[in-house]
């Protein structure tokens, strides 16, 4: 099965995971890093798709339909915290966060 | 009537018993009277027991009460053996003791612990019967035990003061090293011949390995040294002193100070087994003893060290007779020993006692007239002691001598220096205390300031000299001078037990004989051997006492040029063996109890240090940075990927 | 392919109709059909449903209450709710292991043992109902805590309730399911809501940071977890459990890199949901700043669904892969029992502290894991059942003694304590030393289990390791125990008046909980036989789902 | 093979009477202990008497223990054996032997003296309970048959102790505390490790389920030589922090010092003991290859223990601390004894474990006197006390000499036979070893001068002399001390047989069991040997017992 691996989709994938990964990593606004996270899932959503393309199997594509509603989810929590805390503390971003450490 | 051998252990510890529960209810004088009888009692029954011995096979005669220590093969009984030796043992240690007793009741008047003193003199005298007739090693390490604590208690008696306190402490800790050689000489004996019961392993003795027998005899004579006081271990017997004077008289003259020698003629099977090095280091090292110690009573002030060091030289002599194989010579020795020199603590107690606690010869003076019984009592014992004819003390002398010539004439000529210097410096005491110019009056102060100058070792104790001032000696009471004549007349003819002239009226030899005679050395003495011997120990003394004569009544000499300060301060052995404890020793042990609180204690308090040390490193890393932690997040992935890819074979 | 279809009636009941439209399912079309509908058991399902169900049903008539809910409504309500679920799965216990019969009825399943259902997507077995049970037990302690808490905190309502009836359906979730997709599903479901949760305390920043925090870097895990399921689709053509092992039956696996990868993803993942070191870093700040009672879920629950997911992926579906997860899980594992309990160690905030020692409590867990066996599956159950309870009472106490603002956290503040509050310093005391592993208490036997697991599958390393750190962690304990009871601290006397001299009012709920807790940690550190039986019975299963219709074919 | 080890172990069902007196020895004091957890606070003097009431009950019934033991019997005695966990085979499996039996009376004895000896500053409630708990817990350790139920006890004694010392204590009392119980337990965590692994191979052995049966171990034959090293060190580091041995023994003194005085008595008395205890029933008993291969380590350990330990008891100067590092010498010479592996020496640490019971315990009780009249333990402020307050002064002396090993009294025995039987084994390190007895009369007898002698000033001139109660609490163990010393055999007598069974079992195991006497290099040893042939013809060798 690993014989005909679409290795250019797959490629591509990785390297967008990879930065959304890094973009999570090196960015501070919050939302910017929620917008990685999204980068990322897209990517594994992409991969989702070429393994099922590759496989002939049509659950790959129904999966990035799960995905793409648990992402949704996600966002919308994301994006409620991000409100409340921006309501809380204006242009505050992700270092700003350091009251809990140690 | 030999059956009745238990009672005569168990009336002094029932004495312990009854003084020590009721002994404050009893009080004063009750409680010394009941300690005396008790004692007393014992002697009685000592006697009826020898009696009864007489009748036994081989004058020996066992008693075991019961089983003590069984382990396995290791079976120790409370058993005891009464043989000839333990018999004469036995006898004047009650015999001794039961005067000292009584004398004790006069001396202690008045003591608030009164009552404790007999508690403890009973102990001792329980002690030490169980030291002489215990029939194993073991119960006569009890009692050797039993005795040095007993030893300890009384040293310590007065011990609001520190000196009394730390002699007692010294001597316990002294007679712990020779304990440390006892306890291995008795393992090696149960590991070589399965048995520490003296009726049983003595007859194997002969057969045993010469490398054996001489570790064994070795390891019990180290035991010896302690408690006999034997150089170097015998630096705790003048210390001693600072007990009671009875105590004095009792443990450390006449009784358990001998218990070495008793040990070393118990064993003598094996002493008789071992190569010959060892008796010849025993009898070299009892030797130097009564030669070094007669040297340091020469130069002494106090009255009782001056006995103190005679009593270590003389012990000396009796390991010198050990030595060259005359146990019964040792004995003997020991039994005069026993009298004369108890008799002279008695009577120098009974000086001290009529001078108001003053022990420093040098305030006393011209006590004869004023102390007739106590001078007279204690000239007996001068004599005995010096070696004067026919008092005890020159026969038993001579008779080691002459085992001693038999063996070397370099032993035999040291031991006749040792008795020029044992009847000088006995004479010297005799003179200054009871002869010459009464120094115990004001006059006496400036003499002694001026004397201070010269002298450091001066044991002079200024504050009480005030108190010296109105001195005014006067006799002891009725029960002190009792056991004084008694003594006195013991120490007197106790020669007659074993006289050289003709076998026949050697009676201790023969009493003895089933204990030692197999491993004693044989002499064979003519008669112009014997006159010669004679003649020259009477010389010999009357020598020193001459000397002394001239030195300290007609002051022809400075006595300073004899008395040496090397020789006051004991060669310094004390000095030496203190400063090495106080200094290196104890250097090393503070290094000790030093690496215990900073490398042991510091290693697991450091484990505890460095795992919180190393947590609050860690602790940095959760910098809450929610961005740090996505990266601690990548990195673990990285990781994990890397460690995956390496399962992965391509 | 059924699974898909299953997934769709299962995580969507409502979408019967859609199903229908595709496939027609109930009575069959002539000609039209080539799909097959899922064969659902409901029953197997119960749990589950009773949990979101109930969780949603409490939101919508909450709505309709006028002014305020009468005190304590929700908290029973969610009692009733999660003990109802946890009721609902015995049944299928009883299925499971094959009992004849239950409370005096009569069983006779059809199919005894483990089971699949809707298509193979979800399997139940002993493991899975056992965590489900373990999960409602954790709700319930939970919302005995939060009563009194939200009332205190001024957050009365039900969202608290609902989204911890939410996340604990995600935990069921997980807990049963028999393929990726769907622990994927159970796992957001169950994180989302307790982001959720994390942030609710509006008053407090440090709430919302929690909250934000552990967004964040959830979702970031999230990606990962989702990515490595990615990945072993694509080298097994299935997500689902059963199909991926019977592939790898079939084939040599060895080589294949993509499936390694995927494994090491996963494992990414779920280290993070349990928080084991080094994914770790979010735990000890989102329990400092989260409302406490959440917390006590938190350190419960997810950590229960997350282990949950961690054996059925790695112990049961990939058993023959222990050469490549065991020694990632044992480097985590000993990571874990020794930075949490070191960090533990120089924490003054209890909470924090708790945290860090919940880390180390999650590498004994992993040591188990690591075992592999069936009684490292029952030390696994048995261990988070009693974590359950120790922690859950003591997050209970640091409620309690939190006070109003939620904030007296401090080691000081709990000076005092046995003069003040004596129950509540003795309850605390026994929760502690459980967790240390004093003997006597179901925390030493937890400890105890997973040691043996591990010292039979021949990791005696590991086990000394966590002995070790076990003591380490003692010291916190201890801490907390001399703030507690020798409040004068070093000096010989009790020094001056302690802070916390105030007696603390113990509410009603809380009070059951603490009970509950407490009674339930030296009960099974006494009988543990108790627990030990069902622990040993709880062996997680896969099996291959029964086709109910036999026409199916892929297209 | 199960089978006929198991009736030589019990060979007595006889003689287990129909009251079940070993459960109640363990369940008397835990169920005392909830009762006073019951009382409210406000009335101590009411638990006070239940804890009373409890640790005599309990002492009582280890006395009837005592009574009616049977004493040739070498197996276990009064065995009650019921399933408690049965999924792991873990069961509450008590039994009593001659090994045990006198620890658990001293046990029983030692905790209404420490009762009746000391009170509570503040919190008494808290403190008897806690008591009656350890008491609970000691027991069962000595009864334990069952490694796991073992391990259980052992363990749970550290939390009353902690507590005690934490609470009650003085000084550094949370210091000591912590220190004591992390470091108990970091050894207690290496034995859990041995304890697993070990049921884990005996299910290995015989195929079964995994056993912590102690007697179904021992039984099982089938641990490699490797392995039983490995797993007895794993052991040997709990007990020998539990003794302590050297070195791992500074928690002690910390303990001690600052310990209240029922918490010393009794860590002093009976907690140490269960690291001896330990090392002979689940060291030598259970792993007899690997003792004989660690003998040599531990009998280095020991003799180390006893001559620095008391090295540095000589040094210190707070008197509690002194008598803490003594013990540490004291436990030394169990150690030695113990790994001397032959019968003088195991026997002689037993009784040296019930008799620095005794005289360490005496030693804490009068030390604890000194507290509440001068509330310091530092040796240079006080002095004279001897004038003052001579019955005190009295017991102390005849206390110390016990300890210093004086022959007649209890410490002497054991010393000796210890000293003896290592002597048989390992002559060198007995020899080291016997110093210790001069070491001891040191550091004690300048303690007692310092403390006792002299003229006291002002402080301690008016220091009161005990009173009545004080006195009677004292009675028991100064008649034990003197009877033991003087009278040791019924003993002695009830030890023997199950020494012997350890021991024959021992060279059963052992085949290549000659290493005593191969130490080559020493004058001595070649003397002996050459002696010993010509001896053997003597009958009753002593050396047969180890040589054979």
């Amino acid at each position: 099965m690993t014989t005909n691996l679409p290795l250019a989709y797959l490629c591509l994938a990785a390297i967008l995971f990879v930065i959304g990964g890094v973009g999570l990593l090196i960015r501070r606004n919050p939302l910017v890093m929620i917008m990685c996270v999204e980068l990322m899932l897209n990517a594994v959503n992409l991969t989702f798709v070429t393994f099922g393309q590759m496989l002939n199997d049509i659950s790959g594509q129904v999966i990035v339909f799960f995905v793409m509603v648990v992402a949704a989810a996600e966002v919308v929590v994301g994006l409620a915290l991000v409100v409340a805390m921006s309501r809380r503390r204006p242009g505050a971003n992700a270092d700003d966060l350091r009251l809990l450490r140690g | 009537m030999v059956e009745l051998l238990w009672l005569i252990p168990s009336l002094p510890l029932a004495g312990f018993l009854v003084l020590l529960f009721l002994g404050k209810r009893i009080g004063e004088p009750v409680a010394g009277w009941l300690g005396t009888a008790m004692v007393g009692l014992s002697f009685v029954v000592a006697l009826v027991v020898f009696a009864g011995l007489w009748n036994q096979p081989e004058h020996t005669y066992e008693l075991s009460l019961f089983t003590w220590i069984p382990a396995g093969s290791f079976q120790v009984d409370i058993g005891f053996l009464l043989d000839p030796l333990s018999m004469a043992m036995v006898l004047f240690v009650t015999g001794i003791a039961a005067l000292i007793h009584l004398y004790s009741i006069g001396y202690m008047h008045g003591d608030s612990r009164f009552p404790r003193f007999f508690t403890y003199l009973n102990l001792f005298v329980f002690s030490m019967l169980m030291l002489v007739l215990g029939d194993n090693l073991v119960l006569t390490f009890l009692g050797w035990e039993g005795v040095g604590a007993c030893s300890y208690f009384l040293i310590s008696f007065w011990f609001e003061k520190d000196e009394n306190a730390s002699a007692g402490k010294k001597a316990f800790i002294t007679n712990r090293v020779g304990d440390w050689g006892f306890m291995v000489g008795t393992f090696v004996v149960f590991f070589a011949l399965g048995t520490v019961k003296y009726t049983e392993f003595l007859p194997l003795a002969p057969g045993i390995a010469a490398t054996t027998a001489t570790f064994i005899a070795f390891m019990l004579f180290i035991g010896a040294m302690g408690k006999s006081a034997q150089i170097p271990l015998f630096i705790w017997l003048p210390d001693a002193m600072a007990g009671p004077t009875p105590v004095s008289a009792l443990i450390h003259a006449a009784t358990m100070v001998t218990a070495g020698v008793y040990l070393m003629v118990r064993i003598n099977p094996i002493l008789a087994a071992s190569a010959s090095w060892l008796p010849w280091t025993i009898a070299i090292i009892g030797c130097a003893t009564a030669f070094i110690a007669a040297t340091i009573a020469i130069a002494q002030q106090d009255i009782k060290k001056v006995l103190a060091y005679s009593t270590v030289s003389q012990l000396g002599f009796m390991f010198l007779a050990v030595g060259v194989g005359g146990y019964s010579a040792a004995i003997f020795h020991m039994i005069t020993h026993a009298f004369f020199k108890a008799l002279m603590f008695l009577g120098a107690g009974s000086v001290i006692h009529g001078m108001h606690e003053e022990q420093d010869m040098r305030r006393m003076g011209a006590l004869r007239k004023l102390m007739p019984v106590t001078a007279i009592t204690f000239l007996v014992g001068w004599l005995a002691i010096s070696g004067v004819p026919p008092f005890s003390g020159f026969w038993s002398k001579d008779d080691i001598l002459a085992y001693a010539l038999h063996k070397s004439p370099v032993l035999y000529v040291f031991g006749l220096i040792t008795a020029l210097m044992t009847a000088f410096y006995m004479s010297r005491l005799v003179f200054r205390v009871f002869y010459g110019d009464a120094r115990w009056g004001e006059s006496a102060d400036a003499e002694l300031a001026n004397l201070d100058a010269h002298d450091q070792s001066a044991t002079v104790d200024h504050d009480e000299s005030d108190a010296a001032h109105a001195i005014h000696p006067h006799e002891s009471p009725r029960t002190m001078l009792i056991p004084l004549v008694v003594l006195a007349f013991f120490s007197a003819i106790a020669g007659v037990m074993n006289l050289p002239f003709t076998e026949k009226l050697e009676f201790l030899d023969h009493w003895l004989e089933p204990v030692v005679g197999a491993n004693q050395a044989v002499l064979h003495l003519g008669g112009g051997q014997l006159a010669f011997e004679l003649i020259t120990s009477t010389i010999v003394a009357l020598t020193g006492i001459g000397l002394a004569y001239y030195v300290y009544l007609k002051k022809r000499i400075d006595a300073r040029r004899i008395e040496l300060p090397f020789f006051a301060n004991g060669w310094y052995i004390d000095q030496g063996i203190t400063a090495f404890m106080g200094g290196i020793g104890r250097k090393a042990f503070e290094m000790i109890a030093l690496f215990d609180s900073v490398v042991i204690d510091g290693a697991v308090n450091g484990v505890g240090r460095a795992t919180r040390g190393g947590a609050v490193r860690l602790r940095n890393v959760q910098n809450g940075y929610v961005r740090w932690y996505a990266l601690m997040i990548g990195v673990g992935a990285v990781v994990i990927m890397a460690f995956v890819l390496t399962q992965v074979n391509f | 392919m059924i699974a898909l279809g299953s997934i769709l009636a299962q995580t969507q009941p409502l979408t019967d109709a859609l199903g229908a439209a595709a496939s027609t399912s109930g009575s069959a079309r002539e000609g039209t059909v080539s799909l097959a509908g899922p064969s659902v058991d409901w029953w197997a399902l119960a749990p589950m449903l009773i949990l979101l169900v109930g969780g949603l049903l409490v939101l919508t008539f909450s709505s309709f209450l006028r002014g305020k809910a009468p005190r304590g409504l929700f908290s029973t309500v969610t009692v009733v709710i999660a003990a109802a679920a946890a009721i609902s799965a015995v049944p299928l216990w009883a299925r499971v292991q094959n009992w004849s019969s239950l409370l005096g009825w009569e069983l006779s399943p059809a199919q005894p043992g483990a089971f699949s259902t809707v298509g193979g997507a979800v399997g139940i077995d002993g493991f899975g109902i056992f965590v489900i049970i373990t999960l409602c037990a954790g709700v319930i302690l939970a919302a005995l805590l939060a009563n009194a808490y939200l009332r205190r905190e001024d957050m009365e309502g039900p969202e608290f309730y609902v989204l911890m009836l939410i996340s604990a359906a995600g935990g069921v979730i997980m807990a049963m399911s028999n393929d990726l997709i769907v622990l994927f599903i159970g796992l957001e479901t169950l994180s989302i809501a307790v982001y959720v949760m994390a942030g609710m305390h509006l008053r407090r920043s440090q709430s919302q940071e929690s909250g934000m925090k552990y967004f964040i870097l959830g979702a970031f895990s999230s990606a990962f977890f989702l990515y490595g399921i990615a990945m072993i689709y694509g080298s097994t053509g299935s997500t689902n459990l059963v199909e991926i092992k019977m592939f790898m039956s079939q084939v040599v696996p060895v080589q294949n890199g993509l499936l390694l990868i995927g494994l090491g993803l996963l494992l990414v993942g779920l280290a993070f949901k349990v928080s084991a070191v080094p994914f770790h870093a979010w735990s000890p700040d989102v329990y400092d700043g989260a409302p406490t009672p959440a917390v006590a879920w938190m350190a419960a629950g997810v950590k229960a669904a997350a282990f949950a997911g961690l054996v059925r992926i790695f112990v049961l579906t990939f058993s023959n892969y222990g050469a490549t997860w065991k020694p990632m899980i044992y480097a985590l594992a000993i990571l874990s029992m020794v930075v949490g309990a070191a960090l533990a160690i120089v924490q003054s905030n209890i909470k924090r502290m708790l945290a860090y020692s919940s880390i180390s409590h999650a590498g004994f867990i992993l040591m188990a894991v690591q075992a592999g066996s069936e009684q490292g599956n029952s030390a696994i159950v048995f261990y988070l059942a009693v974590y359950t309870f120790m922690v859950a009472g003591s997050f209970g106490i640091a409620t309690l003694v939190g006070g109003r603002g939620d904030g007296n956290h401090q080691l000081s503040d709990y000076k005092g304590l046995s003069r003040s509050n004596p129950q509540l310093a003795i309850a605390f005391t026994i929760l502690l030393l459980a967790q240390a592993g004093i003997p006597f208490t179901a925390g030493f036997f937890a400890k105890f289990y997973a040691i043996t697991a591990a010292v039979n599958a021949h990791s005696t390393p590991l086990a000394i390791v966590a002995m070790v750190s076990a003591v380490i962690s003692a010291f916190l304990y201890l801490r907390v125990i001399v703030a507690m009871f020798m409040s004068g601290g070093d000096d010989g006397n009790d020094g001056p008046e302690p802070a916390q001299s105030t007696r603390i009012r113990i509410p009603l709920s809380a009070g059951i909980a603490l009970t509950i807790c407490v009674v339930v940690t030296i009960g099974y550190g006494i009988v543990p036989d108790l627990l030990v039986k069902p622990a040993r019975d709880a062996q997680p299963a896969l099996v291959q789902f029964e086709r109910p219709i036999a026409n199916v074919s892929n297209r | 093979m199960i089978a006929s080890l198991s009736t030589s172990l019990f060979a007595s069902e006889a003689g287990s009477s129909s009251f079940p007196i070993l459960p109640a020895l363990v369940f008397v004091p835990m169920i005392g202990a909830l009762i006073i957890g019951l009382i409210p606070r406000s009335r101590p003097e009411v638990a006070r008497q239940i804890a009373i009431i409890t640790a005599l009950t309990t002492g009582f019934l280890s006395i009837a223990l005592l009574v009616q033991f049977k004493t040739g019997d070498p197996g276990f005695q009064f065995v009650v054996q019921q399933t408690w966990v049965s999924s792991l085979d873990i069961k509450f499996f008590l039994g009593v032997d001659g090994i045990s039996l006198f620890l658990v009376v001293l046990t029983g004895i030692l905790f209404p003296i420490a009762l009746f000896a000391a009170k509570p500053e503040n919190d008494p409630k808290g403190y008897y309970a806690w008591l009656t708990v350890l008491m609970g817990g000691c027991m069962g350790a000595f009864l334990a048959l069952d490694l796991f139920l073992f391990f259980l006890m052992f363990e749970i004694t550290l939390v009353p102790l902690y507590m005690l010392i934490g609470k009650w204590g003085h000084g550094r009392r949370v210091y000591a505390a912590t220190k004591f119980f992390l470091y108990t337990m970091l050894g207690s965590a290496f034995m859990l490790v041995s304890i697993v692994c070990l049921a884990v191979l005996a299910k290995a052995g015989d195929g079964g389920t995994i056993s912590f049966d102690f007697v179904k171990i021992i039984a099982s034959d089938g641990l490699a030589q490797n392995t039983a090293r490995w797993l007895f060190l794993g052991m040997a580091i709990a007990f020998a922090v539990k003794v302590p041995s050297f070195p791992f023994h500074t928690w002690l003194p910390d303990a001690h010092t600052e310990a209240p005085t029922a918490g010393s008595i009794d860590l002093a008395g009976i907690l140490l003991k269960l690291g001896t205890y330990g090392f002979l029933r689940y060291g030598i008993e259970l792993f007899p290859e690997a003792t004989v291969w660690f003998a040599p380590v531990m009998l280095t350990l020991g003799a180390i223990g006893i001559i620095y330990g008391g090295i540095v008891a000589a040094m210190q100067k707070n008197l509690k601390r002194l008598v803490a590092y003594s013990s540490v010498a004291h436990m030394g010479f169990a150690i030695m004894g113990l790994f001397a592996l032959n019968k003088l020496g195991v026997e002689g640490s037993i009784l040296q474990m019930v008799n620095h019971g005794i005289s360490t315990g005496a030693l804490f009780i009068l030390l604890g006197f000194l507290y509440t009249r001068r509330h310091t333990y530092e040796i240079s402020s006080l002095k004279g006390i001897a004038k003052s307050a001579p019955v005190f002064a009295g017991l102390f002396t005849l206390v110390m000499l016990s300890s210093i090993g004086l022959p007649g009294l209890n410490g002497f025995v054991g010393e000796f036979m210890i000293l003896l039987g290592t002597f048989m084994a390992h002559r060198w390190w007995a020899v080291v070893a016997t110093a210790g007895v001069i070491i001891a009369a040191l550091y004690l007898l300048w303690a007692y001068q310092r403390v006792f002698h002299g003229e006291p000033d002002e402080a301690n001139a008016s220091f009161p002399d005990l009173n009545i109660s004080e006195r009677l609490v004292m009675i028991p163990l100064i008649a034990l001390i003197v009877f033991l010393g003087v009278y040791p055999k019924p003993v002695l007598d009830r030890i023997e047989p199950s020494v012997n069974r350890v021991l024959s079992r021992m060279e059963e195991k052992v085949d290549r069991y000659n290493e005593p006497d191969t130490q080559a290099g020493s004058g001595l040893d070649l003397l002996l040997i050459e002696k010993s042939r010509e001896s053997a013809e003597h009958g009753d060798h002593a050396g047969t017992e180890v040589k054979k």
